[in-house]
């Protein structure tokens, strides 16, 4: 009996028939404990329940440890760790030479909130259909925690150095300069930031999306508000976000009696919870205010801010042909003999 | 009788005695904003049209309106088209320069000048006719406001009737220049009638200078350097364009915007490129790079200062091994410098772009027609190397008129270079990004999107090894660095060769390159009728240099090598490159005021340093 | 008996014949993040309070914890404190790279291992001692959680006993590394002890390696060339510094800000400078240009990435004749490159540093003292130049630990430059900012602030002529580019002098610069005594390069240009600038795989270029 | 009696004696009715009227039409017009290295939120006392009308390509990142813009004025929303501001009955007349709110939206000593011998 074989139950796949396993990526260099690896585990479980084809991704990211992640997960995507802030160019490029690929851009506060802020604000202005991470730790990991642009006015370094310039709120600045998808998530919180990455997936303009990442080396201890601790303690979620997939139905978990549907490009829906009464993710001045309120009550709101499924995307107004210009035959690309004879006569 | 009225009564005779036919210079001066350029253009044009080579230069401030402009239009029976120091003519309608501008005219020179200015009191040893612009202007134009612009064609027929151009041909320019806008066209025309018809009746021709009709523009072209890019790249199939406005490479992408809008939109009336105006040049060439990396021939185009924010970027593109072509339109530096004055001064610093042993590809139109075929061969290269590879075209080559054959059409094939297909990959069982498979340095990339799961790899500018793979190994690094410094060899033998113009075994050599050609050219000319010196030249179109510049050199004693900056940039990569022993044969001839370079300056230079 | 154990015994015996004392490598394999940099440090200042000359290298990945690491110590009765290739002794911590380790050691080596990594297996050409380290630190450490820090003491311990390390030195050097910390600072000497004991009490003592006291180190400090950089800058009187975190220079500013905060609070308890951290290196060049255009001493530190962005301000720097100090700690490019490796690869692309004929001083410290001296310099060669001056050490210099005699305090006062006050003004009654008044090039400047009608002028990166007005003419342009090119020459003379290391008028010189110094007096000892070879030495110490370079090349028959960077590119700044005739002379020996260089490649080299 | 010599009336000067010729500049070389003119002539009669000594003006600009202003006002000025988009770093550099001076920051749309962005925003977080005037055309005006990002959408060029991307409002942004006095004004309205401009020169901070200024030769015409006519139409003045100087008062001009009166440093006061009813100008989440509906409403607010005169700035912030860091003596910058000696022995 002992030597009966025990039945094996098939691995789990994903309507496209791969399992976890083909999402994933080389075996992670970062701080055992770093919040950047949990975000990386998130992303390998959202494409994968998406059932988004590993071939088909784009990732792009700039320099740090958040920027490393790429690295981490769905090895058989096409990556690019550019330089420190300037992923949005690369990513620009990319995604017009190719716009069927779902582009993925992966950064730290560092790489966006100070040396990046350029390019983050243009690429948010251009709504370019990419995914936008935000590995947020208020601190420069890789270079050993000096303060970035989104340490919170205050907060202490292990040095005992205090910030004394006020955080940028990369959420605000997001909505203000157009993107049409903005939420705060936690690298702690599993379920938010899945459910949150997998609208993400389906939207088709720029998601911003930041998430709290601490620094477990240097940014992880009381005073600074983005421990895991301080996070916590503070942390105050407007909208807890369920997403339905047009292809799996897991209504089923969610109570639609308190629900707010957003339709989405793809036809799947986006329901938001609403923990506050009359939130509404589609009003932009008020996403501002709330925002800016909590702030000032130095509460983290998360959850999905701000969604405008109107709006026309940077491909769009650019009216490029379908096929990806990178995929053109040198036919379509160059024009006959008569044009360059007429350009020419043009010329006399 | 007055020495200044005897002066101009022997200059008269003079101009009778011998006549001076389809070889000379005319300057306008006027202030920029002031409408001037048509005038100017229609003035080019009908000498073009009447068969006799012209060129076009166009000096104008950084500025938009009110400051001084000048536009010099040479004819030279020679076939001439450098610019030429001496003015012949000059057509003064700058109250602020005129008195500068008269003073330095050589002796002998006509100015048709502006009747209030009384400027015929400066000088006796000049020949001065003056037009009542004013006066003739509110008779053809009753509209005020639009006398000001149409004022400007009341030169071009003064002038036309001075030199004996053909008024047919004027016609015919200045219909073209206002095409659809037919009112414009009456208007400017009867200003022009107004201008021709005055000097015939009220100047007496005192000077020697005179158009004929010749053949030498049948079926040619008038285009300038920008345009001729800009038609490069489309027919090269270019699919991503980024830049952000920067003089004077700015038309590059406006002109190319127009044709691209107009050719290349697909059978869906779709667009087959996209074009994006970056917020700087650090986002423009970080796009490009993106682009090309994803599979599209992508450029930008800027100048000195867009370069420098490219230093990271481009060290980037060398280390991970990304194609990517950049014009640069070079202005004078350094920094913001002159913006719309011409020159070569970023030779140097282009070919050691990026920190930490970056080596670059540049390319050097010497012609439109260049500009127009080496924008094919950018891309065509920058894909075999897969590396960033600058086009090093000038102010005066982009900006100014020049006369041109028709460009050729490109019939061979694009160069997409080592690019694996799924099906490559099937075959092969995956691949090895950084690999040197041919042994010339050069490796096999995939792109995104190809559906094989061997196909992805990761790209980075830290340290990798073989597989792509992140690697701080000394021998990984060390071995990487040897096969990019192979692939810099493979380099010389895949950028357009020189063009060795002479090589009579003389003992004197000339090398240059870009817009220095034609005064080079001009300059032997001068050498050997002026000084019996016969001189070899080579025209250098790419760096690395290949076997032919060495060649060249071994072959000549004394190599002057003209170029327009200070620093004798293009001699100093020679100087690193060529045998040690040949190092003393390199002289320099540097000019670099802003101005364009012009044979007169070459041949005294030569001929001083020949010790003649 | 098997084979391994005689080969070990011969060693053993041998080891008793021919003691090397005070001459051998110790290398600590072991992961970042682990804490073995105390450890390290105290073994490190063990040897040195026992007055042998040391070094100390730390090889480190770019990354924060997990990774491997190797900490090299050398001793040297001879006093070479350059690296050493050969491994001596091996302290092998790190399970993942264990195997590899033991394999890279020649034959006779040491090896000091991890009880159950059991790798004495392996090879039977070492000598192994193995420590129970788990075993042994939960005694000495109840606190499980501390155990894995304090582990790394006991191999102090242990090695301390093996080599005949002093532990009253020990204690000393384990004391001062924790300061205040009394009860770390126990139980870390217990652990010490701990493996001493073990040592004595089970490792029986087969290698030939001793350490015995000597009195090289009287007076002598220890430390990094970073923290002699913020010295340096310190006592110059820096006042505004700006900063973008970047591999290796961090610490310059981060050490800065320490030393600062302590000895720079003025009376009123108020501080006398300004430290930002910048947004971007775009903006850290950019502030410190503002600050030392309005009068302060201002500086930057910064790599390769961050020098490649301060390309476009530099070139105005140049071109508007603007101070400013830049530390550029070499790390590996191109790109990012190896962060945490080490390099001399921007020599060539920080000349040229901006488009358009830019021109840029360098500064090359070859020791922690010339970290300290060379920035005091810096702040006066930039003021009296008004130009960016770049000083160029790496990360071997400024990151590792060196030895060396206590500063010189800088007694002679600051040179501030031409700077005209109100009195000034006053008596000249105006001043042209850019007219070279001297002859020398270096033109004249106010300062914001300067209270006098006519001190204001007008800063600006476009053309402009001697009263710093904006201009376009083509004499202003070039007349200003020659004086820019005169002035270059006159830095030749106020930019420090080359030392000549040894002019004995042999045939053979070597050229070399900046961290290759150590292993190049090394290497010269070892051609001399390995192969009767006499080499003359020269070491370069600013660019551009003063008359002593080019009489030490004239002087020679072949002289080998030592650097570390593929491309050569001292060499090619040489060739550049020497007597045409020499360039034959000049051969390259070059190291680049991001290992500090050693004496024993830069002899291999030589030695076979000489054909020896 | 004609030839009878009239008296001269002595030329008027203000409190330091001088004219308001001691503020001129040189001849401008801008288009004819450039909005940057007046902008220049507002900024020579702020200074003039309020007495600042021309030596303690630094003038500081990047590179555009607007940027080459400095040129033409204030020539006893020292002045660095440096390059495009660098601005911020250069005046912050130069504020550090001299205290004592009165800073002035002119940049364009395109000097300051396209190529600029970076700067500006961490010039704003700093919140460095400076007055940094934006020449707001919406256009690239040297490089000849192409859009800057500034440009409203829909807005048409000359070659009548029109503008696809949002217009990014600098003010909220400003606001957002930490300047302390912001306001928005246009160069066609003298009295406002003077008086916006008297009030900046008396605040410690970052004043931040967006100050539409049509180009007249490639932006101003229909369908602009940067051109004279458009702007007129479409102002809508919150608070006009009437600033009362300590040494000089023009208070007599204004009814008392419905101002709003903010105490500034140097105390003078600001005073603000309420257009709308109950607009507090403290208000930070409140001005935010007020330019984004205006926006959504499509027109242009003009007055000072927000003003903190309480919060630090970046020399407070560094607690420098109150002498010019630049005008320090060597024995002040250089520690004894015996420090050095004390940090050798700590180094054996
Ligand atoms: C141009 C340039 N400057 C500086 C650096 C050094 N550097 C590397 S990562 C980093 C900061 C990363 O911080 P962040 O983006 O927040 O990522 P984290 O490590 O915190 O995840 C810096 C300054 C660089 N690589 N390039
Ligand atoms: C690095 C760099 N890129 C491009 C340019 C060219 N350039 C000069 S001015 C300008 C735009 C100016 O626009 P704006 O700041 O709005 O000033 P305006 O002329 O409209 O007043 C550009 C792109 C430059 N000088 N430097
Ligand atoms: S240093 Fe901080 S951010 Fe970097 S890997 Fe470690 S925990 Fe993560
Ligand atoms: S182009 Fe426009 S911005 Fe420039 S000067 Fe003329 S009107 Fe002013
Ligand atoms: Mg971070
Ligand atoms: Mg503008």
């Amino acid at each position: 009996m002992a030597s009966t074989p025990t039945s094996v139950p098939a691995p789990k796949t994903n309507r496209l028939g791969l399992q976890v396993l083909d999402y994933r990526g080389g075996k992670t260099t970062l701080c055992a404990g770093c919040g950047h690896n949990a975000i990386s585990e998130r992303v390998i479980d959202a494409l994968y329940e998406m059932g988004v084809k590993p071939e088909r991704v784009l990732k792009l990211s700039g320099i740090g440890c958040s920027s490393k992640t790429p690295a981490y997960f769905v090895s058989r995507a096409h990556s690019f760790n550019s330089l420190h802030g300037r992923m949005p160019s690369i990513a620009t490029g990319a995604v017009l030479a190719n716009r069927s690929m779902l582009s993925l851009g992966v950064s730290g506060d560092g790489d966006t909130a100070s040396i990046g802020m350029g390019q983050f604000v243009h690429l948010m202005r251009r709504n370019l259909p990419i995914i936008y991470i935000i590995e947020d730790n208020g601190v420069y990991g890789l270079t050993k925690g000096q303060f970035s642009a989104t340490a919170d006015l205050g907060s202490k370094q292990k040095t005992g150095v205090i910030n004394d310039l006020p955080a940028i709120d990369t959420c605000t600045l997001a909505i203000q300069m157009g993107a049409t998808f903005v939420g705060r998530s936690f690298s702690g919180d599993k379920k938010q930031l899945l459910t949150m990455l997998k609208a993400a997936i389906a939207h088709r303009g720029t998601v911003m999306l930041d998430v709290i990442s601490p620094c477990v080396t240097f940014n992880d201890h009381e005073g600074s508000t983005k421990s895991y601790k301080y996070v916590m303690d503070h942390e105050e979620p407007i909208a807890e976000a369920g997403f339905v997939p047009h292809f799996e139905d897991i209504a089923v978990e969610y109570d639609p009696g308190t629900t707010f549907d957003v339709r989405m490009h793809d036809g799947s829906h986006l329901r938001l919870r609403k923990l506050h009464e009359d939130y509404d993710p589609t009003n932009k001045i008020k996403a501002v205010e709330s925002l800016m309120e909590a702030h000032e009550k130095g509460e983290v709101l998360t959850g999905v801010f701000y969604i405008d499924t109107q709006k026309p995307n940077f491909v769009d107004l650019l009216h490029m042909t379908d096929t990806p210009l990178a995929q053109m035959p040198q036919e379509a690309l160059r024009p006959p003999k008569r044009v360059l004879d007429e350009v020419m006569e043009s010329l006399r | 009788m007055a020495s200044g009225d005897l002066a101009v009564q022997d200059l008269a005779q003079g101009s009778e005695r011998n006549r001076i036919v389809n070889d000379f210079s005319i300057q306008v001066a006027t202030v920029n904003g002031s409408g001037s350029q048509s005038a100017n253009t229609v003035l080019l044009r009908s000498l073009f049209r009447m068969g006799i080579p012209v060129s076009g230069k166009n000096l104008f401030p950084s500025n938009i309106a009110g400051l001084p402009t000048w536009y010099t239009i040479r004819c030279s029976k020679h076939g001439y088209i450098a610019r030429k120091k001496e003015i012949d003519m000059l057509v003064a309608m700058n109250p602020e320069t005129a008195k500068d501008d008269v003073m330095s005219l050589d002796s002998g020179a006509a100015v048709v000048y502006d009747e209030p200015l009384k400027l015929d009191a400066m000088r006796s040893d000049l020949i001065f006719y003056s037009v009542p612009y004013d006066k003739l202007v509110s008779t053809v134009c009753p509209e005020a406001k639009l006398r000001k612009l149409v004022k400007n064609m009341i030169y071009v027929g003064a002038v036309a009737q001075l030199l004996g151009i053909d008024m047919k041909q004027v016609e015919a320019a200045l219909r073209k220049q206002f095409a659809k806008k037919i009112k414009a066209a009456d208007l400017n025309m009867n200003a022009a009638r107004a201008g021709y018809d005055y000097a015939a009746a009220s100047l007496t021709k005192k000077d020697p200078l005179w158009v004929e009709q010749m053949n030498e523009n049948e079926g040619k072209v008038i285009i300038d350097g920008n345009a001729a890019v800009a038609l490069g790249a489309m027919f090269a199939g270019v699919t991503v364009v980024t830049w952000y406005p920067i003089t004077p490479s700015s038309s590059v992408c406006e002109q190319l915007i127009d044709y691209m809008k107009k050719y290349r939109i697909g059978p869906d009336g779709k667009a087959t490129f996209a074009i994006v105006q970056a917020e700087d040049e650090l986002a423009a060439i970080g796009m490009v790079l993106g682009a090309s990396w994803a599979g599209a021939r992508s450029m930008t185009a800027t100048s000195g200062p867009g370069i420098s924010l490219m230093t990271e970027f481009t060290g980037m593109g060398y280390y991970a091994e990304i194609p990517a072509v950049i014009f640069d339109i070079q202005r004078v530096g350094p920094s913001t410098g002159l913006p719309t004055r011409t020159s070569q001064g970023d030779v140097l610093s282009t070919a050691f772009l990026g920190h930490g042993d970056t080596k670059n590809v540049m390319l050097f139109p010497g012609s439109v027609t260049e500009c127009f075929t080496m924008a094919g061969d950018a891309f065509d290269v920058a894909e075999q190397l897969q590396t960033p590879v600058f086009v090093l075209s000038d102010l005066d080559l982009g900006m100014n008129n020049w006369m041109s054959e028709p460009f050729p059409y490109p019939d061979k094939p694009f160069k997409r270079g080592k690019v694996l297909t799924a099906e490559d990959l099937t075959r092969l069982g995956g691949f090895a990004r950084y690999k040197d498979v041919d042994k010339d340095g050069i490796p096999y990339r995939t792109l995104p999107g190809t559906d094989h799961p061997a196909a992805a790899y990761f790209t980075r500018g830290s340290g990798h090894n073989e597989k792509a793979q992140y690697s701080e190994r000394p021998d990984d690094y060390q071995n990487n660095m040897e096969r990019l410094a192979r692939k810099f060899e493979t380099a010389r033998s895949i950028v357009p060769r020189p063009e060795v113009v002479a090589n009579n075994g003389v003992k004197v050599g000339v090398i240059a390159y870009g817009s220095s050609d034609f005064a080079v050219r001009e300059s032997r000319d001068q050498l050997k009728r002026e000084y019996r010196v016969e001189v070899d030249y080579l025209r250098i179109r790419a760096f690395p240099f290949s076997r032919e510049v060495h060649e060249f050199i071994e072959k000549h004693d004394r190599v002057y090598v003209v170029e327009q900056n200070r620093d004798s940039q293009m001699l100093s990569l020679l100087k690193l490159d060529i045998n040690p022993s040949h190092t003393p044969r390199l002289r320099s001839v540097r000019h670099f005021n802003g101005l364009p370079i012009d044979a007169r300056s070459v041949t005294d230079d030569i001929i001083s340093q020949e010790g003649k």
